[in-house]
C-alpha cells in the first residue's frame, strides 16, 4: 500500500506492492496504538484475544469504517462530511419505509431487497451530491454545507417515521422481497457480511486512490486546488464526486446497520459523523487536503473500535469509555505531530522560496 | 475482573446512566446480582440501537448467563435480543418492551398507562376542573412518551372545561423543559397547570415559572419519581409525581434471571409483567429510602 | 577588506553556519554591512542569501558563529529584539496579512497605543505619509488584499521603513515592482543612506542592483567567493563569481522555417470583474509553430489576463482563440490541454505545484491519460515519463520520489515547465516564468524552449524584463494598458521596448 | 460596530460610530435574515411580537450567544473549538458541586457563591488552556484537539456527578452562599441577567477586536499566521488566549443556564459547540479564520434563536424544526457566499510571484 504522509515518496511507484513493515513499526503510531490496545485488553481479558471477538469487533468496526472511507475522501479533498450520520440514519428508513411496500395507484408494490438496496445507495448518493453541489458549485464552507444538511437529513427521517422505528425488515417470501437481514445476518467463510462490505470498499478504494486518475485528481485537488485546475483536473467534478461517494458510503452503512438491527430508526448513527472523522485523523489525514491514506484510516477505525469494545469487555464504565475515548484521539494525534515535528518543516502552501 | 464466580457473568445493559432512573435501575440490579452469587458487567446503550446490538455482542463473547436489558428501542431492539438468544442466552428486558413477544424470557415494565391515569386524576384534583393547560411530552421515538400523553387525555378529556392550549416536545430533558415552557407561557400567559411527561420537562417547567414569578398559580405534575423530582414536591414546588417501581421490577428481573438459570423458569405466570406505579405525593415523598425506593 | 573601511562596520557575520537537518546552507559566512552603504547581495537560487538575513534580522538563530553590533556580539532571540536593536527586513516572501488594511499591517506589533488602546488615528496619518514618500497612492484603510502584488510589496516597504531602523534588510524588494516603482525605492534608499541609514540589497536583477550598490558580495552554496567595492566591478564579475561560469546573454534559437499558425487569437477582450473596464482590450496575435513571441508589458499591462483567457481559466468577454484553426470557445482547462495549449502559470507555488505531493507526481499531473490503462495507472510507464522529463528538463532532485519542497526555487519552476511539457503541447504560454530565479536556471529554461521551438512548438512568453525578450525571442510584442503598443523584431534596442511599453526610459546604468 | 468583512475600513475610524444603515441593509444577510424571521412570526402568531416574548427569547440566545463568542475568537484565529458544550456542562457540575460545600480536614467548607462563581470560571478557562496548549505547542489540529477535550470533558462530568444532578443551587442563607439563582432569576430593568452578561460580554469583546492590540494581533494571526509571527505578534500566547476565552465563555454559560434552571447536570450543553459555530459562520465569519465580526456573530445567534422560538411558538412539530434549522444555516451562508462571489477574487494569503 501507499504511504503519502509518512514516506516522501507517495503513490508514484505506483502502488500496492511495497508495504514495508520496519517502517510500518516505525511510523505508522495508529498501527502501534492498535497492537498496545490489543496487548492491553488481550492480559485484562480472556475472552478478548478469540477469532471469534476480533471477528465481532471487526463486524461493529464495519459501520463506521465504511463511513470513514468516504469521510477519507472527503478530507483529502480539503472537506469534511458532517452529514453521514444523518445520512445513514435517513438511508436506513428509506430503506425500511421501501420495504414496506410502495403504494402506487392504489397498489401496493414490493419491492425486492436488490431494488431497495440499490435505490438506498442511489438516495444516500444524491444527499451526498447536495453537499457536493453546495460545497462545489455555490462555495458554501463544507463545514457549514454539511452541518445543514445533518440537520435536514436526520429531520426528515424523523418526519418520514413520525420518530418510530421500522421493524419486520426481514420481508414475507409471499411478497418475494425477504432476504433484507442477509447483510447483517449472515457470514461467508465465518466472516460477517459486513466484514467483507468493508473490505471490498476499503479494496476498492484503495485502488482507486493509489491507480487510477481520479486519485491522482483527489490527491492533487486536496493539495492545491488552483494548480490542479490549472494541470487540467476537474476540480468541481471531483469535489462533488468525493461528496456523493460519502454519501454513497453512508448509505451502505445504513443498509448493514438497518439489517444488522432488522430495523431502521431514524435516530441511528447520531454523531457517527465524529467518529470517522476521528478515525480518518487518527489515521494519519491532515484536515487540510492532500495528505492521508486508506490504509491509516482503517487503522484508525480499528483503533477506535477495538478501543471502545475493549473497555466494554473488561467492563469498565461508560463514564470512563468517555473519557478514554476523547484521551486515545488526542494521544494518537499528538504522536503524529510528534513524528512530523522531526521532519523538516513542509514549505507553507502558498509561501514562496523564490 | 471477570473471574467467573459461582453464577457467571451477568449483563446488565441500561439505557443512559447519566439520568438518576437509569442509574437506579443499573445499581438495584447491579446489587441483586452480586448479591445471588454473579458478577456482573453494566454497560449503557444510550438510547442507539446500534451501540445496544454492540453491547449483546459483547455479552456473548463475555459468555454471559443472562442478559438484564433495557431496550432501546420497541422495534429496534428485536434484532438485538434475536442475537442473544440465538447465542443461548436467555435475556430479560426491563422498564421498556419489545413489540415482539416469545423472545425474551421475562418484560417487566412499568404500567405507564395506569400510572398516567394516577397523575392525571391527582393532577385534576391540583388545578381544578376548568381552565386552560399544556403538556410537555418527551421524545416521540420513545413509545412511553405516547403511552403516558394517551393515559393523560383518558382522564383529561373527561373534563370538558380543561383546555389543552399547547403542547411541546422536550425530549424528556430540563433545560428543553425550561425553554419550551418559556415560549409556551408568552403564548398563553393564562395558563393553571402544566403536565409534564417525565421529571426533568417538570423539573424545567418550574424553573421557568419560578422566573416568570408564576409558580404560585400555575401547577405542575410530573412522572418518574426522581429523587429531585421527590425533593420538589416536598417543598411543593412539584405537586406530585408518579413514582415508577424501577428498584422493583430491576430487581425482580434479576430474581427471575437467576430462578430460570437454576430452575429453566422465571416462576412469573406471564412473560409480561405490569408493576404498578405509584402517587407521590408530599403526604408520602418522606418514605424513600433511597432513590426510587419507598420503604415497604 | 582593507582596514580603512572596517571601523565603518555597523553590523557583522562572523563564520555562520546554519544547518537544516543534512543541509548546509551556510557554511562559515563572514559578511559585513557598512554604515550609511548599501551592501548588496548577489547568488543564485539556494546560495544562502535569505538564511543569513534572517539570521541577521532574528528571524533564525545560527548553528554556530556569531554577530557582531556595533563591535560588541549580540544574539538576538526573535524579530522583536533586533528590531528594537535597529534591524529591520523586508521579506522575500510577502508577510502581510491579506485581510487587514494597509494600517493595520504596518502597526502590526508595534501598536502605538492611547488611553483607550490603539491609536487609530496616528497610525493612519503615518501610513499615509509614508505613502506619500513611496509615492503610491494607498488608502490606508484598503485591505491588502485588494492590492495588486507590487502594491502589497510597497506595503511591506512601507512597514520596514516605518520602524526608522539603523540597518534596513531588504530582500529582493523590487520583484513585483515596475521600474518607475523601482525608481522610487532607489530614491528612498539613497536618501535613506545619506541619513546613515545602512543597507542590505538583494536581487536577480543584477542590472538593477547594480545602480545603487556600494559594496558587492557574492554568495555561492552557502560560502562568500567574492566582495568588491562598487568601483571594482562589473556585471561580468557577478556572474563569474556566482556561476563560475562565462555568461552569456543567448540569442533566439535559430535555423529553421516557422511552421503555419497555430495559435491565432482575434479580437480578445477580457473583463475587470469588478470595474467592468477591459483589462485586455480587442487584442489580436497570431503565433506560428516553433515561433517564441515574447509579451512585454509593465505591471498591470494585462499579460497575465490575456494568457490566462487563452488558456481558458478566465472567460474573454469578446473575441475568439483559434488552435490549428479550430476555434477552443466553451472549452475547459483540460480540453485545452488535450488539444495541445498549456499555460505555465505566473505564480508556480500557488498556481504550479501541487506541495503535498512528490516531484513525480507533480511532472504527470497533466498527463496522466498517457498511462492509465484500463481504468489503472501503470506504474512502470510513469516511472518513464517521470525519469524522461527529469532528464529532458534537467531537474536537479533525488529522483522522482522527493519532496517537491526539497527543490531549489528554479528547479520546482522547471518542473512545472516540465509538468506541461509531458502533455506534449503545441502551444506553451509561459507567465513570467523566469521570476525569482537566478541566471543559471533562466539560461537552462531558454535553452529547453529553445530545443523544444526548434521542433515546432509555439512559445509564447511574457516578462518584464528587456533583457529577456532580447535573449529569446524571434518577436517581441509590446502590450500596454490591454492592447498591443507596438511589434519589434528581434535585434530593437532596448529602449524603443521600453518606450513603447509606457515606461520611462531608466537611466543606464552604464553596464555595457 | 465595526464591520469587518463588509467594508474595507475594518475599525478605521475607531470604532463603534459608523454604523450604515444603508449598508446594514444591503449587505448583511444576517441582518436580514433576521427582519424576514421576526416579520414572518409575527404574522402566524400574535404572542411573538412583544417585548416579553422578545426578551424571553433574548434570554434563550444568551447561553449559545456568549458561547459564540469565545467561537467567534477561536475562529477568527483559524481554529475551531467543539469543545465547548461539554465545557459548559462540565463548568455547571463543577459550580454544582462547590454548592455542595467542599470537605476539607473533615471539615465542609460552603463557598460563598462569588467564589464559586470566580472559581467555575477559572476552571473553565483552564479547560480552554488545555485546548490552547494543545493546539499551540503540540500543533494538534483544533477540530482533533478540542473533539477529544470534548469526549474527555463530558466523561469527566458524568463522573463527578456519578450521572446525578446537582439540584438545590440556591445555596441556604445559614452557610452564607444564597444567591446563585440571581444570574438566571432576576431582572434589571426588566432585562433578564442572563441578557445582560451577554451585552457586556458582546460589547467587551467589540472593544477588544476593534479596539485592542489583541484584537488585532487575532485578526492577524487568524490572516497569515506567519506573517503575524514575523512582525513580533505574540502568535502562540494570542492562541492560547483565544481558547482560554472561549473556555471561560463556555464557564459563564454554564453558570447562567444552571442558574436559569437551579440545578446543574452534566449531560447539559450536549451539542451546543454546532449551534455556537452556526451563528458564527451565519454571522459571516469565515472558517479560514481572519475574517468576521462580533456584530455578525451576535446577528447570527438572533438568527438561531429566534428561529427556533419562533418555529416553537406558531407549534410547528419538532421534526420540521430539525429541518429548518438545517436550511436556514445553509441559506444564510449561501446568500453571504453570493455576496463574496461579486466581490474580486482574493488572492492566496502570502502569495507573491517573487
Ligand atoms: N526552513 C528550511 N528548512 C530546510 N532547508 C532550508 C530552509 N530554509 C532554507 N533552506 C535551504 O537552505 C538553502 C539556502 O536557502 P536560501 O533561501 O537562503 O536561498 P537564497 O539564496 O535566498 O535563494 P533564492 O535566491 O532562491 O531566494 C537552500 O538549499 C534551501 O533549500
Ligand atoms: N487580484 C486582483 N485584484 C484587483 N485588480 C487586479 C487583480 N489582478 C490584476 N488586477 C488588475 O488587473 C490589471 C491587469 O493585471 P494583470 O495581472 O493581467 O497584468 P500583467 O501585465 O500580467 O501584470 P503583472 O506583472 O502584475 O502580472 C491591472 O490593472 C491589475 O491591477
Ligand atoms: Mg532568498
Ligand atoms: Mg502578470
Amino acid at each position: 500500500m501507499t504511504n503519502m504522509q509518512n514516506s516522501k515518496a507517495g503513490p508514484v511507484s505506483g502502488g500496492l506492492g511495497n508495504i514495508e513493515i520496519g517502517r510500518l513499526l516505525l511510523e505508522g503510531r495508529a498501527f502501534f496504538a492498535l497492537i498496545v490496545i490489543i496487548a492491553v485488553f488481550s492480559a485484562l481479558s480472556p475472552n478478548y484475544f478469540s477469532l471469534g471477538n476480533f471477528l465481532t469487533m471487526a463486524s461493529h468496526v464495519a459501520i463506521f469504517g465504511i463511513l470513514a472511507v468516504g469521510m477519507l475522501l472527503v478530507i483529502l479533498n480539503g472537506g469534511i462530511d458532517l452529514s453521514v450520520g444523518s445520512t445513514l440514519g435517513l438511508c436506513g428508513v428509506v430503506a425500511g419505509f421501501l420495504m414496506q411496500g410502495v403504494s402506487l395507484g392504489g397498489y401496493t408494490f414490493y419491492p425486492p431487497v436488490w431494488v431497495v438496496a440499490v435505490l438506498t445507495c442511489a438516495f444516500g448518493a444524491l444527499v451526498g451530491l447536495v453537499n457536493g453541489v453546495l460545497v462545489a458549485r455555490f462555495k458554501v464552507p463544507a463545514f457549514v454545507a454539511t452541518l445543514g444538511v445533518m440537520y435536514v437529513a436526520r429531520g426528515a427521517a424523523l418526519l418520514i417515521t413520525n420518530g418510530l422505528t421500522y421493524n419486520n425488515l426481514g420481508g414475507q417470501p409471499a411478497l418475494g422481497n425477504t432476504g433484507f437481514d442477509w447483510l447483517g445476518f449472515n457470514h461467508l467463510f465465518g466472516v460477517p457480511i459486513g466484514v467483507l462490505v468493508l473490505l471490498v470498499i476499503a479494496l476498492i478504494a484503495n485502488l482507486a486512490l493509489a491507480r487510477t486518475a481520479f486519485g491522482r485528481w483527489l490527491y492533487a485537488s486536496g493539495g492545491n486546488e488552483r494548480a490542479a485546475e490549472l494541470a487540467g483536473v476537474p476540480v468541481k467534478r471531483v469535489q462533488i464526486s468525493v461528496y456523493a461517494l460519502s454519501g454513497l458510503c453512508a448509505a451502505i452503512a445504513g443498509l448493514i446497520l438497518s439489517s444488522q438491527l432488522t430495523s431502521a430508526g431514524p435516530t441511528a448513527g447520531l454523531s457517527y459523523e465524529l467518529t470517522a472523522i476521528a478515525a480518518v485523523v487518527i489515521g494519519g489525514a491532515a484536515l487540510t487536503g492532500g495528505r492521508g491514506t486508506l490504509r491509516g484510516t482503517m487503522l484508525g477505525a480499528f483503533v477506535i473500535g477495538f478501543l471502545s469494545d475493549g473497555l466494554v469487555i473488561v467492563g469498565i464504565s461508560s463514564y470512563w469509555q468517555t473519557v478514554f475515548t476523547g484521551a486515545v484521539i488526542v494521544l494518537a494525534v499528538l504522536l503524529n505531530a510528534v513524528q512530523y515535528k522531526k521532519r523538516p518543516k513542509a514549505p507553507a502552501k502558498t509561501a514562496i522560496p523564490a | 475482573g471477570q473471574a467467573h464466580a459461582a453464577g457467571g457473568l451477568m449483563t446488565i445493559i441500561v439505557n443512559d446512566p447519566s439520568n438518576p432512573y437509569w442509574l437506579a435501575e443499573g445499581n438495584v440490579a447491579d446489587a441483586e446480582a452480586k448479591k445471588l452469587g454473579y458478577t456482573t458487567s453494566v454497560s449503557a446503550s444510550k438510547g442507539d440501537t446500534n451501540t445496544e446490538s454492540n453491547l449483546i455482542d459483547t455479552a456473548i463473547t463475555n459468555h454471559s448467563v443472562a442478559i438484564i436489558l433495557d431496550p432501546a428501542n420497541a422495534n429496534g431492539s428485536i434484532g438485538a435480543v434475536k442475537k442473544a438468544i440465538a447465542a443461548n442466552i436467555p435475556v430479560f428486558l426491563v422498564n421498556a418492551e419489545i413489540n415482539q413477544a416469545g423472545l425474551a424470557k421475562a418484560q417487566l415494565v412499568s404500567n405507564n398507562a395506569q400510572g398516567a391515569a394516577l397523575g392525571a386524576t391527582r393532577w385534576v384534583k391540583v388545578v381544578g376542573q376548568k381552565g386552560n393547560y399544556v403538556e410537555l411530552l418527551g421524545s416521540p421515538s420513545d413509545n412511553n412518551a405516547a403511552t403516558r400523553s394517551n393515559g393523560y387525555a383518558t382522564v383529561l378529556n373527561q373534563y370538558p372545561d380543561l383546555k389543552k392550549v399547547g403542547e411541546q416536545v422536550a425530549n424528556w430533558d430540563r433545560t428543553q423543559g425550561h425553554d419550551k415552557m418559556q415560549n409556551l407561557l408568552q403564548a398563553h400567559p393564562d395558563i393553571i397547570g402544566v403536565i409534564s411527561g417525565n421529571d426533568d420537562m417538570a423539573l424545567g417547567a418550574i424553573a421557568a415559572l419560578k422566573e416568570a414569578g408564576k409558580l404560585s398559580s400555575v401547577k405542575v405534575g410530573g412522572f418518574d419519581g426522581s429523587p429531585d423530582a421527590v425533593e420538589a414536591v416536598k417543598s411543593g414546588e412539584l405537586q406530585y409525581t408518579v413514582l415508577q417501581p424501577v428498584a422493583v421490577f430491576a430487581k425482580k428481573a434479576v430474581d427471575e434471571a437467576d430462578s430460570f438459570l437454576k430452575t429453566g423458569k422465571t416462576g412469573a405466570p406471564s412473560e409480561k409483567q405490569l408493576f404498578n406505579c405509584v402517587l407521590i405525593t408530599k403526604a408520602n415523598a418522606g418514605d424513600f429510602v433511597s432513590p426510587f425506593t419507598l420503604k415497604q | 577588506m582593507s582596514d580603512a573601511t572596517a571601523d565603518s562596520v555597523v553590523l557583522e557575520a562572523r563564520d555562520i553556519v546554519k544547518t537544516y537537518g543534512a543541509t548546509r546552507a551556510l557554511k562559515g559566512v563572514n559578511f559585513a554591512i557598512h554604515r550609511g552603504k548599501v551592501t548588496t547581495l548577489f547568488g543564485e537560487n539556494g546560495a544562502g542569501k535569505s538564511t543569513l538575513m534572517k539570521i541577521l534580522s532574528g528571524v533564525t538563530t545560527p548553528t554556530s558563529g556569531e554577530i557582531v553590533l556595533d563591535g560588541a556580539p549580540v544574539v538576538f532571540s526573535s524579530t522583536v529584539d533586533a528590531r528594537d536593536r535597529g534591524v529591520s527586513i523586508i521579506h522575500q516572501e510577502l508577510s502581510l496579512a491579506p485581510n487587514m488594511s494597509v494600517r493595520d499591517n504596518i502597526f502590526l506589533g508595534r501598536e502605538i497605543r492611547n488611553a483607550t488602546g490603539v491609536d487609530y488615528a496616528e497610525e493612519t496619518r503615518q501610513t499615509a505619509a509614508l505613502m506619500r514618500e513611496l509615492e503610491e497612492e494607498i488608502d490606508p484603510s484598503t485591505l491588502v488584499e485588494e492590492l495588486r502584488l507590487g502594491q502589497q510589496q510597497i506595503v511591506e516597504i512601507a512597514r520596514a521603513l516605518s520602524v526608522n531602523a539603523r540597518i534596513l534588510i531588504m530582500d529582493e524588494p523590487t520583484s513585483a515592482l515596475s521600474a518607475s516603482e523601482v525608481e522610487v525605492l532607489f530614491k528612498v534608499i539613497r536618501d535613506l543612506t545619506s541619513r546613515g541609514v545602512s543597507i542590505v540589497y538583494i536581487s536577480h536583477h543584477l542590472e538593477e542592483a547594480l545602480q545603487i550598490t556600494d559594496y558587492a558580495v557574492v554568495l555561492r552554496d552557502g560560502a562568500m567567493t567574492a566582495n568588491a567595492e562598487r568601483s571594482e566591478i562589473d556585471l561580468e564579475w557577478i556572474v563569474r563569481h556566482m556561476v563560475g561560469d562565462h555568461y552569456d546573454r543567448g540569442s533566439p534559437p535559430g535555423g529553421y522555417e516557422f511552421g503555419d499558425v497555430v495559435l491565432s487569437v482575434s479580437g480578445a477582450c477580457v473583463e475587470d470583474k469588478n470595474k467592468g473596464a477591459l483589462l485586455v482590450d480587442n487584442l489580436s496575435l497570431d503565433v506560428r509553430a516553433g515561433e517564441i513571441v515574447c509579451i512585454y508589458g509593465l505591471m498591470g499591462a494585462g499579460r497575465t489576463e490575456l494568457l490566462e483567457a487563452v488558456a481558458g481559466r478566465v472567460k474573454l468577454a469578446g473575441g475568439d482563440v483559434k488552435l490549428e484553426g479550430r476555434s477552443l470557445d466553451g472549452l475547459s482547462i483540460a480540453a485545452r490541454i488535450e488539444r495541445g495549449l498549456v499555460l505555465v502559470p505566473e505564480d508556480r507555488q500557488r498556481d504550479g505545484l501541487v506541495q503535498t505531493m512528490s516531484v513525480g507526481e507533480n511532472l504527470t499531473l497533466a498527463s496522466i491519460g498517457s498511462f492509465v490503462r484500463r481504468m489503472l495507472t501503470q506504474p512502470a510507464r510513469e516511472k518513464q515519463i517521470v525519469q524522461d522529463q527529469i532528464r529532458d528538463v534537467h531537474i536537479k532532485t533525488a529522483g522522482g520520489r522527493a519532496a517537491i519542497g526539497s527543490l531549489s526555487g528554479g528547479n520546482q519552476q522547471k518542473v512545472v515547465i516540465g509538468k506541461m511539457l509531458a502533455t506534449g503541447p503545441r502551444v506553451i504560454l509561459l507567465d513570467e516564468p523566469s521570476r525569482g530565479i537566478d541566471i543559471g536556471a533562466k539560461a537552462e529554461v531558454f535553452r529547453l524552449l529553445g530545443e523544444k521551438a526548434s521542433q515546432g512548438l509555439a512559445v509564447v512568453y511574457s516578462t518584464s524584463e528587456v533583457q529577456e525578450c532580447l535573449s529569446i525571442a524571434h518577436r517581441i510584442i509590446v502590450m500596454s494598458k490591454g492592447r498591443i503598443s507596438a511589434e519589434f523584431g528581434p535585434d530593437v534596442p532596448k529602449e524603443d521596448i521600453m518606450a513603447a511599453s509606457g515606461e520611462a526610459v531608466a537611466h543606464d546604468a552604464a553596464i555595457h
